[in-house]
């Protein structure tokens, strides 16, 4: 690529991060050692989410495969904020790109805790809110509708010493209507699609496969309802956009981009292939190269 | 023998290996491949992370989506790279594809991944006790002992999955469910003898269906002897990426793929892992 | 299938419906001839949704293939109430299997004429209110919230000489909701899914593929969407529920009955194989005949 | 020769047809299958939805999901059934699926399906007009005309495509874009001689890309030649379900797939039918 890309006030040397939650930076540094700095695939990094107090996360099974995607029930397990501030903030912050950190509280207070904890810290740039994870029952509220939306960003707001992106929820009737709440009430980017709520049977057995009964599909198969997303959320406001859901490759991206996304995020199609950032970034370079030579 | 490391690192992101041999074994199929692209070295325990480079997806209910994890079941430095061999039977989409791979095909992977098998103070300290498609890690280790094992105690269902106790040269003992190779009854039922007046260097490694491994690990408590046992979960990236492999330990929940899948027996209240079915 | 089914009074042979709009009867019996009847996969057909007037539907292109499922734009394109009664009912009544009528309107009021004038008709066993077509842009309003929907049946149920089957919208954040207000004021049953708003851009050409901009997603890669919503409204209400949304298989067939649903229909799956359905009810009397067995 | 009915009934339902050849022909394929389960006397310009048996699905973008719609090429009554012949090139994830079918493989069709041409009052006064993999369906009718048709005028890219040429018996006039085979130019610039001062009765029947069957339907509408032209245009189910495969003519929107594909080109205003791109 060689346009940088400039994410409220942060500049980004393109526009492909990862989606919050499908890439541990610190596990991959154990698994592939020094190449995971090297061949970063990401132009920013995306924290799992984190919240206030330490969780351990929903009891297994957490995965299940569908067509042409996942379901998961992982239940946002981390260290909570004191831990994560400890021991994986200094590590993500030794990464080669600016870092994103995603919270979510069960409260708007517990937001504002962690929002202004992070703000703190000179390694994070920017800090995304999880507003809509659908494996933890609490945290659809705030992302529902756009009421919700509006109270959390006029607490949280005031204390962030850093740009907020927020992260919409999909299990909405109107995500724009919550983009514009959001846009409205000070935040500084929106981000979309987070999973969809989905669930599956166990084989024969007549009860929820996964530990958590529902779980969130994510993969190509949203990818189509993600695009309609963010479409129409970029249509409704002026803030820039970060598209994701179902990302697989180069042209995918170049849809999202040209639906009014300033950004793209690649999440599950990480699992299938660790690098499929690096090949994304790079088919889109070369579907921008082609596209401006048409011109 | 001194502690070796149990991860080999590797190389970032997912490669092609070229299918070099692809046979039938019973029930079982054999598929070989060289992969030009990754360290020549993995410990036996790791897996991989493993794909067919055409045609994945489109089999029952529109799968498979993800990669599937496979222990390698023998790896051998060759011209070129190095030739993993992976051990497999078609249970499912995933395996039914990879099952179907020809000479000259692609088999997209990533790895090695996870923690293998801590190497034994001695070969003869060394108990294999294999399940099923459980032996696959097994042959890794066999081969890598300078020496033959204490004991291979192999089971299967019958004649059909025995067959794979040919892949050891270290004269395994067989049970079959129905008796038809070997003793009629379980591999566990083997192991019990052995176990008896163990020296305390002695240490079971082990690999199959989940209740083998927990009568497995049962056994080994009440003997007193250390165990190290390959598990299985569900996985999605294979790499610590989605929080989605966990089992729960004495430590709480732990990704398997990053802090197993091989994992000392006495972390465990019990090996029955959710949801690792079959 | 050895045992018939109840729905709101009216017994079928079996649990097996199509979904509205994804068969055509009569279209099927040029094609088909008289196997049409003879082999008739269902055990109740459901209309496609007319309108008062007659619609042309969306201009095309209408359909695009996405990971495992279809959008398609079709815009309801139907004869209006009056063609309908005339040219295809009496060719719908002839079918070997209970008739419902799909309706939809732009207005209470219109809704209430379509539903006055089909309950007249003794060929019509049941009526399915369409208030989920994300095609239409108005279709959305009614199915979108529980007021709306309470307020339409308050209208509608009156005047409704026949079982009220209410069609609920998937893109709602809580469509259990919409389904306790639509059995609050009157409906008599409830399905669901109807298709996920979704878009797709045209290769190379940054605007949308489909004719009507956007359109709906169904297929396999909606199911689990589908089963956890059908999930959420059966433990909602007591009403019987027809589920839908991706069903290709006997299997799944037997996961949304035991999500709660009473009856489950076929779309999508039926374009691949116009029989398909007969084969889901094969596999479903085989499950069922298993499960007995083992009991 | 009397007006013969347009379409030919479809058994209800799906089926398989094992593929007894598969060849090569320049950059198309030609797949023949002997279907046991469905009428042996299919209208040429029908046509049937196809998949294959094994792995549809799994290309790029997760695709193929749906059937995909081929005219036949020729029908020939077989012991066992109808040996039916389908020509295409591998433009994408379903036709590529369909292209690397093998003898013996499993060919699923749903089918006959549409309208196909109205035969002409005798084979002289037929013009065919084809161009690139729109050949097929005009094969069909080359071989239902029980003698010579007046003219056979195909128009394709370049050599690999003309190679679809020699399956015509009845000494085809080629074009081609780079003058490779046959003259160089459009397969129009080889019709308009063709339309000069025609009998009344005679009838062109053409098949190819939307802008060639643009340029026929409006020769032909300016020489008053009639003319019935095979369209094409995204189809999810084939026989009417739907509601997606819609063309604009002059009755409004009709259903391609159930009162098409064939259409008389006085039916429309344009063949330039939104979204039936390549
Ligand atoms: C570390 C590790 C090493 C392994 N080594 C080997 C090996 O050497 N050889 C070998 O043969 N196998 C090995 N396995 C197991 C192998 O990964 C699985 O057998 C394989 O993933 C099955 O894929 P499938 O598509 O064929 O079957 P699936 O259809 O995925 O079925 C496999 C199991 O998954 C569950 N399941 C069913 N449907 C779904 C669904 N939709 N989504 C998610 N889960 C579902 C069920 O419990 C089922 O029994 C290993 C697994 C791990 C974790
Ligand atoms: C009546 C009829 C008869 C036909 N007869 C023949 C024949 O005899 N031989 C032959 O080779 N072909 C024939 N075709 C065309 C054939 O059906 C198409 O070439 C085939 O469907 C392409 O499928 P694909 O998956 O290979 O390509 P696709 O990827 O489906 O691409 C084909 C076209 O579809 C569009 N497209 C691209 N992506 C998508 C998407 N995701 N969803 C929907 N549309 C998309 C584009 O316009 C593209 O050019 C016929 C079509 C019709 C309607
Ligand atoms: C296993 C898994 C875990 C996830 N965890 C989080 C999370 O912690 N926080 C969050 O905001 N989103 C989380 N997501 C959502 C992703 O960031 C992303 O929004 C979604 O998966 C859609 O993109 P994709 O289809 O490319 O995966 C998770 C997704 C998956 C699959
Ligand atoms: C082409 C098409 C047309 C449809 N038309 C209608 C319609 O007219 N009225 C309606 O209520 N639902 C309509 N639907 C929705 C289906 O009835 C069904 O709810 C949905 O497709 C999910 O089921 P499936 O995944 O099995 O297709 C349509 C769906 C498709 C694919
Ligand atoms: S498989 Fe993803 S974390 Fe283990
Ligand atoms: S393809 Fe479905 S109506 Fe024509």
């Amino acid at each position: 690529m060689d346009g940088s890309v400039d994410l409220c006030g942060v500049e980004l040397g393109g526009p492909i991060l990862n989606g919050s939650g499908t890439f541990d930076a610190i596990a991959a540094r154990r698994v592939f050692g020094a190449a995971l700095d090297r061949e970063f695939p990401f132009d920013a990094f995306v924290s799992k989410t984190i919240t206030l107090e330490p969780r351990a996360g929903n009891p297994p099974p957490r995965l299940w495969e569908t067509a042409a995607g996942m379901l998961n029930s992982i239940g946002l397990p981390n260290r909570g904020l004191a831990g994560f501030l400890e021991s994986d903030l200094p590590q993500l912050a030794s990464l080669p790109v600016p870092l994103i950190v995603s919270v979510m509280g069960f409260s708007a207070r517990e937001v504002a805790e962690l929002v202004g904890a992070v703000s703190e810290r000179a390694e994070v740039s920017l800090i995304e809110l999880n507003v809509s994870c659908p494996n933890v029952e609490t945290g659809l509220v705030m992302g529902a509708d756009p009421t919700e939306t509006a109270a959390l960003l006029d607490v949280v707001r005031p204390l962030a010493g850093k740009p907020l992106i927020v992260k919409l929820s999909p299990n909405a009737s109107a995500p724009e209507d919550v983009a514009r709440a959001a846009e409205a009430h000070g935040a500084d980017a929106v981000s979309l699609i987070n999973t969809l709520k989905g669930t599956a049977l166990a084989p024969g057995r007549n009860r929820p496969w996964l530990g958590g009964q529902g779980g969130g599909l994510s993969g190509p198969a949203v990818r189509p309802v993600a695009l309609a997303q963010v479409a129409a959320v970029s249509a409704a406001i002026e803030l820039p956009v970060i598209g994701m859901g179902g990302i697989t490759s180069g042209a995918h991206a170049a849809d999202f981009l040209s639906a009014g996304a300033r950004c793209i995020a690649i999440g599950t199609e990480s699992f299938r292939d660790p690098a499929a950032a690096g090949r994304v970034r790079a088919d889109l370079a070369a579907i921008i190269r082609k596209e401006r030579e048409e011109i | 023998m001194s502690r070796a490391p149990r991860r080999t690192t590797a190389p970032f992101g997912r490669r092609a290996a070229e299918v070099t041999q692809a046979e039938r074994l019973g029930a079982y199929v054999l598929i070989s491949a060289l992969d030009g692209g990754g360290p020549t070295d993995p410990v036996p325990g790791q897996f991989y992370m493993l794909a067919t480079g055409e045609r994945w997806g489109g089999g029952t209910d529109e799968r498979p989506y993800l990669g599937r994890a496979f222990s390698f079941a023998r790896a051998r430095p060759d011209p070129g790279g190095l030739t993993l061999q992976f051990l497999l039977e078609a249970i499912g989409p995933g395996t039914a594809r990879l099952a179907g791979l020809e000479v000259g095909d692609a088999l997209l992977l990533v790895g090695p991944l996870g923690i293998g098998f801590d190497a034994p103070e001695a070969p003869q300290h060394a108990l294999l006790v294999g399940g099923g498609i459980g032996v696959a890690p097994l042959l890794g280790l066999a081969d890598s002992l300078e020496g033959a094992p204490g004991a291979t105690l192999l089971g299967f269902r019958g004649a059909a999955h025995a067959a794979a106790g040919e892949l050891f040269s270290s004269q395994p003992q067989i049970a079959t469910d129905d008796g038809s190779v070997g003793a009629a009854g379980l591999v566990t039922d083997l192991l019990a003898p052995h176990l008896e007046g163990q020296a305390l260097d002695a240490r079971v490694y082990a690999c199959g269906p989940p209740a083998m491994l927990e009568a497995v690990r049962a056994l080994c408590a009440a003997a007193g002897v250390d165990a190290q046992l390959a598990l299985e979960s569900g996985m999605a990236c294979g790499f610590g990426a989605c929080f989605g492999c966990v089992v729960p330990t004495r430590d709480g929940l732990i990704r398997l793929c990053l802090d197993g899948p091989v994992l000392n027996a006495d972390r465990l209240d019990s090996a029955l892992v959710p949801g690792a079915g079959h």
